[in-house]
């Protein structure tokens, strides 16, 4: 099976400070794979290299075989990467099902009329915001504002979904609710990058995880093993030390 | 030839620097984009007319007084119009929209205010505008009095807000509003404090201008864009590049004017700075908060 | 359904009243109306793009200067129809590069840079006629009556207005409107953001263009400072913001009683215009933030809500 | 529409001169005026009975870019007119009898579509008898269509065009006051012309110019009007409205080795040329500035240099009525007025008062007797010839205390030019 998702000798550099050095790393179709390591180590960066809210310095992000790198965001979101942000991002003025509707209409099918509506009110329901389309975002509790997120990103029907410590900030049974929510979704064939820093989280829903530090990667394989990996560990004691 | 037109630039360039030196101050620290900082300098420069006509007052005695004016007036707008709308907004693009259509307010009116006191005419009068060889170029006085004033206080400015203790609280308003009380500062009380200054500086701008440039009470908005050019080309709430932007304008403009067609000598300053905010919006000489 | 229709038939009914204005305006009206057609179109295709997209510009006069420049340098040499066509060729080009300036520029610097451009069209007029052409100063001679003139900005902001409703209609509507929420949100939604704005702004500014083309007979005598006054800017700015920049009806809505309110100002006190016009703009900026219209529904939610507790 | 263009425009072109000013575009109306005109007396009076005032109107720019030229010409003489007429108890009708002026003025904001407006309502809502213009040469352009169609005078002062003969055609009941800018140059390129003559100066000339309409027409007027003379222009530049700082003009205009130096600028032009002149030492033998070097605050620009200075404009200093005038002036108003077009303001009113007192209200008739009177003002006899102030003195040189007329040359009032100006001290 050929890769869905195929990052090759990615790296972004700001004024010499490398924030993401040459990684490299491919997605299958239907796959989950966490993105783990320490804060700083340039997650979120290669999130947004991935989609295009930053361009790559050099290195190829390739969707289905096609080089999406350096092009513009909404290009690569109509190439079908959808994303949420680690600080929930909702559309304040627009009701959610507007909200919703947006990716509906620009997204890779770019759906026209009625069909519109009937795709955002879909994916609203599969993330239980079903009942509450007419609402504004703002009146959302924290975890609904964050599903609404999600049914955003889905309505834009993408063939990878990233996924931006979606599960941070939740409660724990909010969190077994999310995560079920996840393991769902995967089983429809999505597939999906996961940035998480919740351990429960990423073993039970990631079989298989990459981990970088200090923009380098520096393990890729199933989740057990990579945990177990003593670059990981020192990586991340690393971090708690500074902390 | 090229002496001369230097020269000349450079004289013109610090009249620039001086207008702007007040605007890069309460823009860059207090973040408000101050419209109505040319009629600051207009009233100023009224200021300055009056006593000198009519009370036989030097300009460089106004200078000592009008900057204390200045000072407590823009203490006071801040106060009571500024601070409530830094207190409301809820970004930095909220607060820019507010401030400039508030400070827009103003600009209508303290220009009605004039209008009404001084009247439409246009007003000048003559001080120190006697001439001084420099390298066998022949200046006005009161020009390189401005000109050696507007250096003298950019480079004060820039000293103290580089080097002393009271300036790093400056700059780390400037820096980050949001953060800055964590370590203590009260971002309210320096941001009124820049305001203020730049009051202050906007008034002896005014008064040494109006020892040879005719102005009238409608005429405020000229500085204010120029100021605005030279602020923005130099870099947000960096005083060092207002300065040496402001002086670059200056030369430029006399070069266009000598060598090419006066006529274009205006349009070459929107044009360049169209350009510089195009290119580097930061500024050439970058911001303070980049 | 019915709802439309008798929308519509309202509107519809509207205009007819309005195009009628002449039969039972005076002179004196009429060139109030004019006056207020013109301002409903700036404000109105100002807030098409301002509106949702935040960028305050004062670059309206330059559009609405090229419009009466344009006439006045073609009125005697090509047909009326033709002159608009050229006048609106060249506002959309000028557009063009200043929606791209959009991509680049945010908040202040927008601002600034959309009044140094106004300022530089009108540097580089003044330079083009007084060095090439060697006149400063045209005359339009068309023979236009205030009525005629009334009548064509009429339809003007009746078009502006259309096309604000159907593009809030459209995709367009909606890609503006997240634009306006969130930049980050709707490029990763898939919304083209250069493509989307530029567009915008050179429809708007279209718009302008001609509002300027089709008043400047009323003006006979034209020259750069005259056309290219950026008091226009300022005025557009502010009604549409009295009114509520994000709303259809907003902008118009803001320019009737500020006109109303001028018209007054300068027969009551002409001497202190100035000082009213500013404390206006404080007034506004710190009574009514969101525009009258967002003011009023907010207060009519309260009053439901209190209603309904 | 075009069609209809070329119908307007016909009559106009068949008629000239004189005729032209009997019969109108409108003939059947015209006609119909001239015909009550006669009658119009015993009509006024008895509308006079039961007024108790005459409504005069006016817009002009009290806030905005032209304020300042308005604020210096226009308005402290409409103000100090409307003082004199009521002190006298009233503006004077055909029966002796007298109104006093009712006064509604408006802020034009120095926007022109508000100048139109306002004109449109003083004369559909506001009614009034008489309107007096705007200031500048774009604002009475801008609305003497509208006076034209409301049927008011237009008593077009402080509007310079050398398309004023068509203007008045065009716009039957329309006076042109200042001239044009071919007057203007022709003049100077003669006082300039005659000191060459006589030795006084090189056949240089330096000549800066303000980039609009004002400057524009003066010194494409000019161009032709000095090289006809045999001058050489050594220096000619055009800068732009705003510019504040003239040490690299000046500078250049100095090296250029002309003997005399033009500038048609606006007062902020004028100040700053003048001041940086005296500090670079500039000393040509000719020194001549547009609007502003007539203003009296000049000479405390200058230092109290301002002796042998030139400019546009100038007045008869040795006349009785014009030293009055300046005295009054500066008694009612707090500043002496400007020696070019305040004393053309306060005549035109003058002139209107006078044809008012001569035929009444009526406005058809007292536009036909201001065209075809003759009147005492403080300029001494006015007589217009095709709608049109021609006696004028196109430029003025300083002398003592007083800006004098210099040209035309032998000219009613005038004085012969002090060349070489005196050095800056």
């Amino acid at each position: 099976m050929t890769a869905l998702l195929k990052l090759a000798d990615v790296s972004k550099r700001f004024d010499g400070l490398v924030a993401v050095n040459q990684m490299k790393f491919d997605i299958k179709k239907g796959e989950i794979v966490g993105l783990l390591g320490p804060n700083g180590s340039g997650k979120t960066t290669l999130i947004n290299l991935i989609s295009g809210a930053l361009s790559p310095s050099q290195g190829s992000i390739c969707i289905n075989g096609k080089n999406i790198a350096g092009k513009r965001a909404d290009q690569i979101a109509r190439a079908g990467v959808a994303r949420t942000f680690q600080l929930v991002r909702i559309l304040p003025s627009m009701t959610v099902l507007e909200n919703a509707r947006v990716p509906a209409a620009f997204g890779a099918k770019a759906h026209r009329g009625s069909e519109i509506d009937r795709i955002a009110l879909t994916h609203l329901k599969k993330v239980g915001l079903g009942d509450k389309a007419d609402m504004m975002p703002g009146e959302l509790t924290y975890i609904d504002q964050k599903r609404l997120e999600l049914a955003r990103a889905l309505a834009a029907e993408p063939e990878v979904l990233l996924l931006d410590e979606w599960l941070a900030g939740l409660n724990p049974s909010e969190l077994q609710d999310g995560i079920a929510l996840i393991k769902e979704l995967q089983s429809t064939g999505l597939t999906i990058l996961l940035v998480e820093h919740i351990m429960e989280a990423v073993r039970a829903l990631c079989p298989r995880c990459v981990v970088m530090n200090a923009g380098t990667l520096i393990a890729d394989g199933p989740t057990n093993e990579v945990l177990a990996n003593p670059d990981v560990v020192a990586a991340y004691l690393g971090d708690e030390y500074d902390a | 030839m090229l002496i001369s037109t230097l020269m000349f630039g450079l004289v013109l360039g610090g009249t620039y620097a001086l207008v702007a030196l007040g605007l890069s101050m309460q823009y860059g620290i207090s973040r408000i984009m101050n419209l109505a900082h040319g009629e600051f300098m207009i009233a100023a420069a009224f200021c300055a007319y009056v006593l000198f006509d009519f009370a036989g007052l030097s300009p460089l005695v106004t200078l000592l007084i009008a900057p204390l004016i200045g000072f407590g007036l823009s203490w006071l707008i801040y106060t009571v119009m500024m601070h409530p709308l830094v207190k409301r907004a809820a970004n930095r693009g909220q607060l820019e929209a507010d401030s400039i259509l508030a400070t827009f307010g103003l600009l209508f009116i303290l220009q009605g205010i004039m209008l009404v006191v001084f009247g439409s005419d246009f007003t000048s009068y003559s001080y120190l505008n006697i001439p001084i060889d420099i390298f066998g170029v022949t200046i006005a006085v009161s020009r390189v009095v401005a000109f050696g004033l507007s250096l003298f206080l950019g480079l004060v400015l820039y000293v103290l807000i580089t080097r002393s203790r009271w300036g790093a609280t400056l700059r780390a308003v400037a820096l980050s509003p949001a953060s800055a009380p964590l370590v203590g500062i009260q971002v309210d009380k320096v941001a009124r404090q820049a305001f203020a200054i730049g009051g202050a500086l906007a008034a002896s701008g005014g008064v040494l201008v109006s020892m040879f440039v005719t102005f009238s009470a409608t005429g405020g908005v000229v500085f204010t864009m120029k100021a605005l050019i030279v602020v923005i080309m130099g870099g947000v709430g960096n005083l060092l590049g207002a300065l040496i932007a402001g002086l670059a304008l200056g030369v430029i403009e006399t070069f266009v004017t000598s060598y090419f067609d006066p006529g274009l000598s205006l349009a070459s300053t929107y044009l360049l700075f169209i350009i510089v905010l195009l290119w580097r919006p930061q500024g050439l000489f970058g911001s303070v908060r980049s | 359904m019915t709802r439309t229709v008798l929308f519509a038939i309202a509107i519809l009914a509207g205009l007819a009243i309005l195009a009628l204005a002449p039969a039972f305006l005076g002179e004196y009206g009429l060139g109030f109306m004019v006056s207020l057609m013109s301002y409903v179109t700036l404000a109105t295709a100002w807030a098409m793009f301002s509106g949702p997209t935040r960028y305050i510009s004062l670059a309206t006069v330059a559009f609405f200067g090229i419009g009466a420049y344009t006439v006045a340098v073609f009125n005697e040499t090509l047909p009326y129809p033709f002159v608009l066509i050229v006048a609106i060729s060249i506002g959309a080009l000028l557009a063009t590069f200043v929606g791209f300036a959009t991509l680049r520029l945010a908040g202040v610097y927008f601002v600034i840079f959309s009044f140094g451009l106004a300022e530089l069209v009108r540097q580089l007029i003044t330079w083009f006629e007084v060095n090439i052409t060697g006149t400063l100063g045209r005359y339009i001679f068309l023979p236009f009556e205030t009525r005629h003139i009334y009548w064509q900005l009429l339809a003007l902001a009746a078009v502006t207005i259309g096309i604000g409703f159907w593009i809030r209609q459209t995709r367009l509507g909606l890609a503006l409107k997240v634009i306006g929420d969130d930049e980050l949100v709707a490029a990763h939604s898939g919304i083209a953001l250069a493509r989307t704005k530029v567009l915008l702004f050179v429809l708007s500014a279209s718009l302008m263009t001609l509002a300027g083309a089709i008043q400047s007979p009323r003006w006979v005598y034209i020259e750069p400072a005259i056309v290219f006054n950026p008091t226009i800017s300022f005025l557009t700015v502010i009604m549409a913001l009295l009114g509520g920049a994000t709303r259809l009806w907003g902008p118009a809505l803001g320019v009737i009683p500020l006109m109303i309110l001028f018209e007054w100002l300068s027969a009551s006190f002409p001497d202190h215009f100035s000082i009213f016009l500013g404390a206006m703009f404080i007034l506004i900026v710190f009574l009514l933030p969101k525009g009258v219209l967002s003011a009023v529904e907010t207060r009519l939610a309260r009053l439901k809500r209190e209603a309904n507790a | 529409m075009l069609l209809a263009r070329e119908q307007e425009s016909e009559p106009f072109q068949k008629l000239g001169g004189q005729e032209m000013l009997k019969f109108t575009r409108r003939n059947a109306i015209a006609g119909l005026a001239a015909l009550t005109a006669a009658t119009s007396f015993s009509v006024v009076s008895s509308v006079a009975d039961d007024r108790s005032s005459i409504k005069i109107g006016y817009a002009v720019s009290k806030s905005g870019g032209n304020a300042t030229g308005a604020g210096i010409t226009t308005i402290p003489n409409y103000e100090l007119w409307v003082k004199d007429v009521n002190a006298a108890g009233g503006l004077e009708l055909p029966d002796g009898s007298r109104l006093p002026l009712e006064v509604i003025e408006y802020d034009d904001r120095s926007q022109t579509e508000e100048v139109v407006r306002a004109i449109q309502r003083l004369g559909a809502k506001d009614k009034v008898d008489f309107i007096l213009p705007p200031w500048g040469t774009g604002f009475n352009l801008a609305v003497a269509p509208l006076m034209d169609k409301f049927g008011y005078p237009h008593l077009a002062v402080t509007a310079v065009t050398d398309k004023a003969p068509e203007f008045a055609k065009r716009w039957n009941k329309s006076f042109w006051f200042l001239g044009g800018g071919v007057d203007y140059a022709e003049a100077l390129s003669e006082v300039l012309s005659a000191a060459q003559e006589e030795g006084q100066i090189n056949n240089k000339v330096a000549m800066i110019s303000v980039a609009d309409g004002f400057g524009i027409d003066l010194v494409n007027a000019a161009r032709p009007a000095l090289e006809d003379k045999g001058f050489d222009l050594a220096y000619d530049v055009t800068y732009p409205l705003g510019t504040s700082d003239f040490a690299a003009i000046v500078n250049d205009a100095k090296n250029s080795g002309a003997d005399s130096f033009i500038a048609f600028s606006y007062p902020p032009g004028t100040f700053g040329v003048t001041k940086q002149a005296q500090v670079a030492g500039y000393n040509p033998k000719v020194f001549y500035t547009g609007v502003g070097g007539a203003f009296p605050v000049f000479k405390k620009i200058s230092g109290g240099q301002q002796e042998g200075v030139m400019g546009i404009g100038g007045v008869q200093s040795d006349s009785k009525a014009i030293q009055a005038y300046f005295a009054h002036h500066t008694e009612e108003i707090g500043n002496p007025p400007d020696s070019w077009a305040s004393a053309v303001t306060y005549s035109s009113l003058q002139m209107l008062q006078e044809a008012i007192r001569r035929v009444g209200l009526d406005r058809d008739a007292v536009a036909k007797e201001l065209s075809t009177g003759e009147f005492d003002t403080i300029m001494g006899k006015v007589k217009l010839e095709d709608n049109q102030l021609r006696t004028l003195w196109w430029a003025g040189q300083w002398q003592g205390d007083n800006f004098s007329a210099i040209a035309p040359a032998g000219g009613t009032g005038t004085v012969a030019p002090v060349i070489p100006k005196p050095a800056w001290k």
